[in-house]
């Protein structure tokens, strides 16, 4: 059924009548994704990409039933529109602004978590489920339906192994990108868990970088895992004390460096590549049974 | 950003948190029993280096402060000295409101004996308080560092107060670190900062009534960084005698895209994530060019996997920018996403080369740097 | 505790939010478009009831204030009456700040048209806009309240601000209620608070800085309750005719023997939660004896069942209290609980009617109730 | 294994140095009940009926794995005292004290809620799961184990239903007491679906009171569960406008009045007794199997 957005899946843009709310709005139209409802306080009333506009989202909620919010305001008006979705009872809401202050980014991450919404970014590009449900600023039409899971901060870097997996015919379940910032609503392990509880999923990618340790908490599970973990850690030689791209890319402590991330992923059983392009053939392998690998190999005397 | 100590004494004095009498040399404060003089530099370890001296009298001081000017510290160049009366300390403790990324919060910390750095001290040593930010600080918080301080008395209230001072500034300054090393209980009874270090988030600037110095920011960058900054990519240095600078369509493609040249030999001078820059038109994208190109590079790798922009268009900005603001040497681009097979031919009529995946540009590069 | 109207007035003024010129009769503001005289009670529907007047001037007001005074209105006897100069008004709005004790929250309550009671009005015409207390209020729940209310430009921020001060207050001063009924629109644009009921949390007078006064809820209590109050046990007057009084070991159970007598045909004259006083010794019981003992009631049941407290130890203040402080009429006892077999002997000692269960003490009550 | 309060349970109270915390405390010890420790940050260090007392909850849980916290501090210390236990990770919180503000009352209840803690009160007498744990002011040797619920408001009407309940031989899983206070932590609702899913609860004693809806809530779970349900609703005869004793006991909408409440649950299926004195008759009737009924009168003729 994939995870986080999936059939069920009705989406609310906040923020729509925006520049980037508004092309959004109109891929998601385009793509057929669930686009149910926009919210714009300032400029409520009429139409955007053929959904009703709204002036808050708790009148969008009981109206259209939108269950997930692509939150798409400025970053100073992010906490406020972060919480309004929560407090509306919407469920899944990605928080695509950069430059988010880190205590906005706390604060929606703890209100998130006490009423049982889950938050994706700041930073983040989304998360999409192929076929079902695009809350993301990915382009659908690069996916293909199948049964890897793949979860990374940026989503730049998931385009390169989303086409390396097409490339072997090995398609995705659902993308998560968890932003870019330091602080960030979901992390590594919370998304590997709903992995290993998906029907959908057979596979998951893990994509980690330097600071934090989002990939160290996530280690402990994949050690508890049922399905099969390939992990590729960006940031090896990236020079010390410097943001790479990402806020949240800083290298600090000595074990949140690229070695003890791989390290602790490769001893709690992941499959752990060191270069970004030898992650599809390492999930084709994972995923090919060893037994028809022993078949193969019979087949070949 | 990171404030100077003297920056970051100021913002907790506003606070009510004592700090030494103290002034900018070559200004002094009243000291009858000496003084400290201090370089300001955005560096650790600055005693060891020598960037902290004790001084008799105003003579001694202003001998000290005139040594140091223009000295380098740990990397910085020395062009502001703090002088400030010395403290009859009785006892140094570790006192900071630090955000911690990975549980979310703010987290007070503490340790007994303090004036060392925190990391080198064991895990046991430090009190970590966390605060949960839906209720904030509360009493029960303050009272674990005080049991953890063992102090009492007056100067048990005093030293609450600092807390609770210290934790109001990072929340009403938006800071994510604001570190008392040491935090100095004096022989009169006093709880005073002898030192601190206190990190803005940049983020927030819109919504903080201090004004901020950018300067100490700007210095701690390279030329390269900061000519890209103004452009609205960025740069990161890596090696000042690397040859390669690779131009990538994002952060994380970015990271990546480093590791494989370094593993593949290459000496990269600098990355580049060219962030929304890919949306904004060639002559910003010429100026992107031209900050790469003043850094000289022998060899350009320019990586873009794009979906929200259009790789035709983009290639259009190339040839533009290229014609504006050309890159020396040899350039490499891989090019691939939405309408990049028009967007590659483009790029080829115009002589450059082109590849549409990863391996064969990574590969055109290896033949480029071995003059092939 | 419930405010008279000009004290919630002068509360909301100091939170910022229009209220009319007044003051409190024999004072008058000056006002040339005319007066409202209104009579200050904690009743529902004194326009109806004859509490509110109109004049057109100040003789007029006069006459009006005079006629009011020491007059009753919905049981409650008149003695103060506010003057206020008369509005303008173009449009009534309800709004309030409530507390929801089922949701757990304090909640916006919007109507158009106010002036009504709220109760009257269709669920469908209020707007109710819950807030989450782990956000407190933002900028969003007022936004709901402001589009319920239709009000734009200088209007609409006027508006707001009233909503966002209204909050403040409930929180600031713990209030359970605050009720504008109804606000005015007035014809030059004002949103003024025409009515204001608020209710005070009795819990938090520790940390309210507003004097409270304690006269308003006096004067609901009954002298039974009055008095009782004094003593620390709770009482609750329930029928003046009624002939029997039960005092009872808890407030639950007070409710469920009110019941149990009421079923079975007693004319109830009040009934009295004893709480902690059946710690607290026999002087003080014998002070609950003598408030019970002014009412007069023909038969007295007590009823105890305690596990906390001793019932022998209960047993002999009982009896130290009737000899201090006797009850007149018929008393039965129902004792049960801890060491309550010794309470009983204590007691049947003295010659009370006692019994262990509740039914036999029942049957007990209704032999005496008939004469027998 | 009854609810709130089992066999896992490790009781920690805070104030255990005031006058009616060490009474508490002293009781529990003398009862076998499992305290584990005190809290008192004025006054830590040392032992209080044989139990180590702290100064801070954290400390308390971190060396003794106390994990239910019995707060007998004063009304005004209420809230902080509540906070520090929920962010400690205490998860069963009885709040015993009287005339807690009512605004404090509504901060620890969605603290509480949103951190995973239980919280009954303020002014609950708490909650007793008789042989195990006692996390409350009852007297335990009243109680006798067995297979009854009870959910209530008041501590003093619940031992009128215990003594009629132990004189038809049927004992009690848990008692659960939820306060008096207009504003509580935890509602009939959420109490009668924790005794649906216990397996040592066979029937349920609701007995409500005027004032509020948690009766009217909890009779649309009631109409969901499997076990049966015995109400009564206290307050038939009380004067309009008036405070019976408890501050939440005051008679408010008309469907919040004893007819009102009595009918919902009714109509939920719950067997309603219009006193007191026929509720352990109820559920005697309640737990008898109808075929059993049949089997007896089969008897008789």
């Amino acid at each position: 059924m994939a995870i986080l957005v999936d059939g069920e899946t009705r989406i609310l843009v906040q923020g729509i009548t925006g520049h980037t709310g508004a092309n959004l709005a109109a891929r998601m139209r385009d793509e057929g994704s669930p686009l149910v409802a926009g919210v714009s306080p300032g400029r409520p009333g009429g139409r955007m990409a053929d959904a009703p506009v709204f002036a808050s989202c708790s009148e969008a909620v009981a109206v259209t039933g939108a269950n997930a919010s692509f939150v798409c305001v400025p970053a100073r008006s992010a906490l406020d529109a972060v919480i309004e979705a929560v407090a509306a009872g919407l469920r899944t809401i990605v928080v695509y602004a950069e430059g988010v202050p880190v205590h906005d980014a706390v604060f929606m991450s703890a209100y998130g978590e006490a009423r049982g919404a889950r938050i994706l970014g700041p930073n983040s590009a989304g998360c999409i489920s192929p076929g079902q449900a695009n809350l993301s600023d990915l382009n659908e039409r690069l996916l293909v339906p199948g049964p890897v899971g793949i979860v990374s901060k940026s989503g730049t870097l998931t385009y390169e192994v989303i086409a390396e997996l097409n490339g072997l015919g090995l398609g995705q379940s659902t993308v998560a990108c968890l932003g870019g910032d330091p602080v960030v609503g979901t992390s590594h392990a919370d998304v590997l868990k709903m992995f290993d509880a998906d029907a959908a999923t057979e596979a998951v990618v893990l994509i980690g970088e330097i600071g934090g340790r989002s990939e160290l908490d996530a280690a402990e599970v994949v050690a508890q895992m049922r399905k099969p973990v390939v992990a590729y850690i960006a940031g090896l030689h990236a020079p010390a004390g410097k943001r790479m791209g990402h806020a949240g890319a800083l290298l600090g402590s000595a074990d949140e460096n690229v070695p003890g991330k791989r390290a602790a992923l490769a001893q709690a059983g992941a499959s752990v590549v060191p270069d970004l392009l030898g992650i599809a053939e390492a999930v084709a392998n994972a995923l090919t049974p060893p037994r028809s690998e022993e078949a193969r190999r019979t087949e070949r005397q | 950003m990171d404030l100077l100590e003297h920056q970051g004494k100021a913002l907790l004095r506003r606070y009510g948190i004592p700090v030494p009498d103290g002034s900018l040399w070559p200004e002094r404060p009243n000291a009858p029993g000496g003084y400290v003089v201090k370089a300001q530099v955005a560096a650790g370890g600055r005693g060891k280096a020598g960037g902290i001296h004790f001084a008799e009298d105003s003579a001694a001081a202003d001998a000290l402060a005139r040594g140091l000017l223009d000295r380098k510290i740990g990397g910085h160049r020395v062009d502001a000295i703090l002088i400030e009366r010395r403290l009859d300390i009785r006892r140094e403790d570790y006192l900071a409101v630090a955000l911690d990324r990975d549980r979310r919060c703010l987290t007070l910390v503490h340790a007994l004996g303090g004036g060392v750095e925190v990391e080198s001290l064991p895990p046991e040593a430090l009190t970590r308080v966390p605060v949960d930010p839906l209720i904030r600080l509360r009493d029960f918080h303050i009272a674990r560092v005080l049991e953890a301080a063992k102090v009492e008395g007056e100067t048990r209230r005093a030293y609450g107060e600092v807390v609770r001072a210290l934790y109001r500034l990072v929340v009403a300054e938006d800071a994510t670190l604001a570190e008392v090393n040491p935090l100095a209980l004096t022989a009169d009874g006093g709880v005073i900062a002898a030192d601190a270090k206190v990190t803005l988030d940049d983020n927030a600037r819109f919504r903080r009534d201090t004004p901020d110095d950018g300067d100490a920011q700007a210095a701690a960058a390279s030329t390269l960084e900061q000519s890209l900054r103004a452009t609205g990519a960025v740069g990161v240095e890596v090696d000042p005698d690397g040859d390669v600078v690779a131009v990538v369509s994002g952060a994380g493609l970015m990271m990546a895209t480093l590791d494989l040249l370094v593993e593949r030999g290459h000496k990269v001078r600098a990355v580049v994530d060219l962030g929304g820059t890919v949306l904004a038109g060639g002559e910003v994208l010429a100026r992107v060019f031209a900050a790469v190109a003043a850094a000289g590079p022998r060899l350009t790798l320019l990586n873009a996997f794009m979906q929200t922009a259009l790789c035709d268009e983009f290639a259009r900005m190339l040839v533009q920018a290229q014609e504006m603001s050309p890159l020396r040497g040899r350039v490499v681009i891989r090019l691939k996403g939405r309408q990049a097979d028009e967007g590659r031919r483009l790029l080829v009529e115009r002589g450059f080369q082109v590849h549409e995946d990863l391996v064969p540009a990574l590969d055109g590069l290896a033949d480029a740097a071995r003059g092939r």
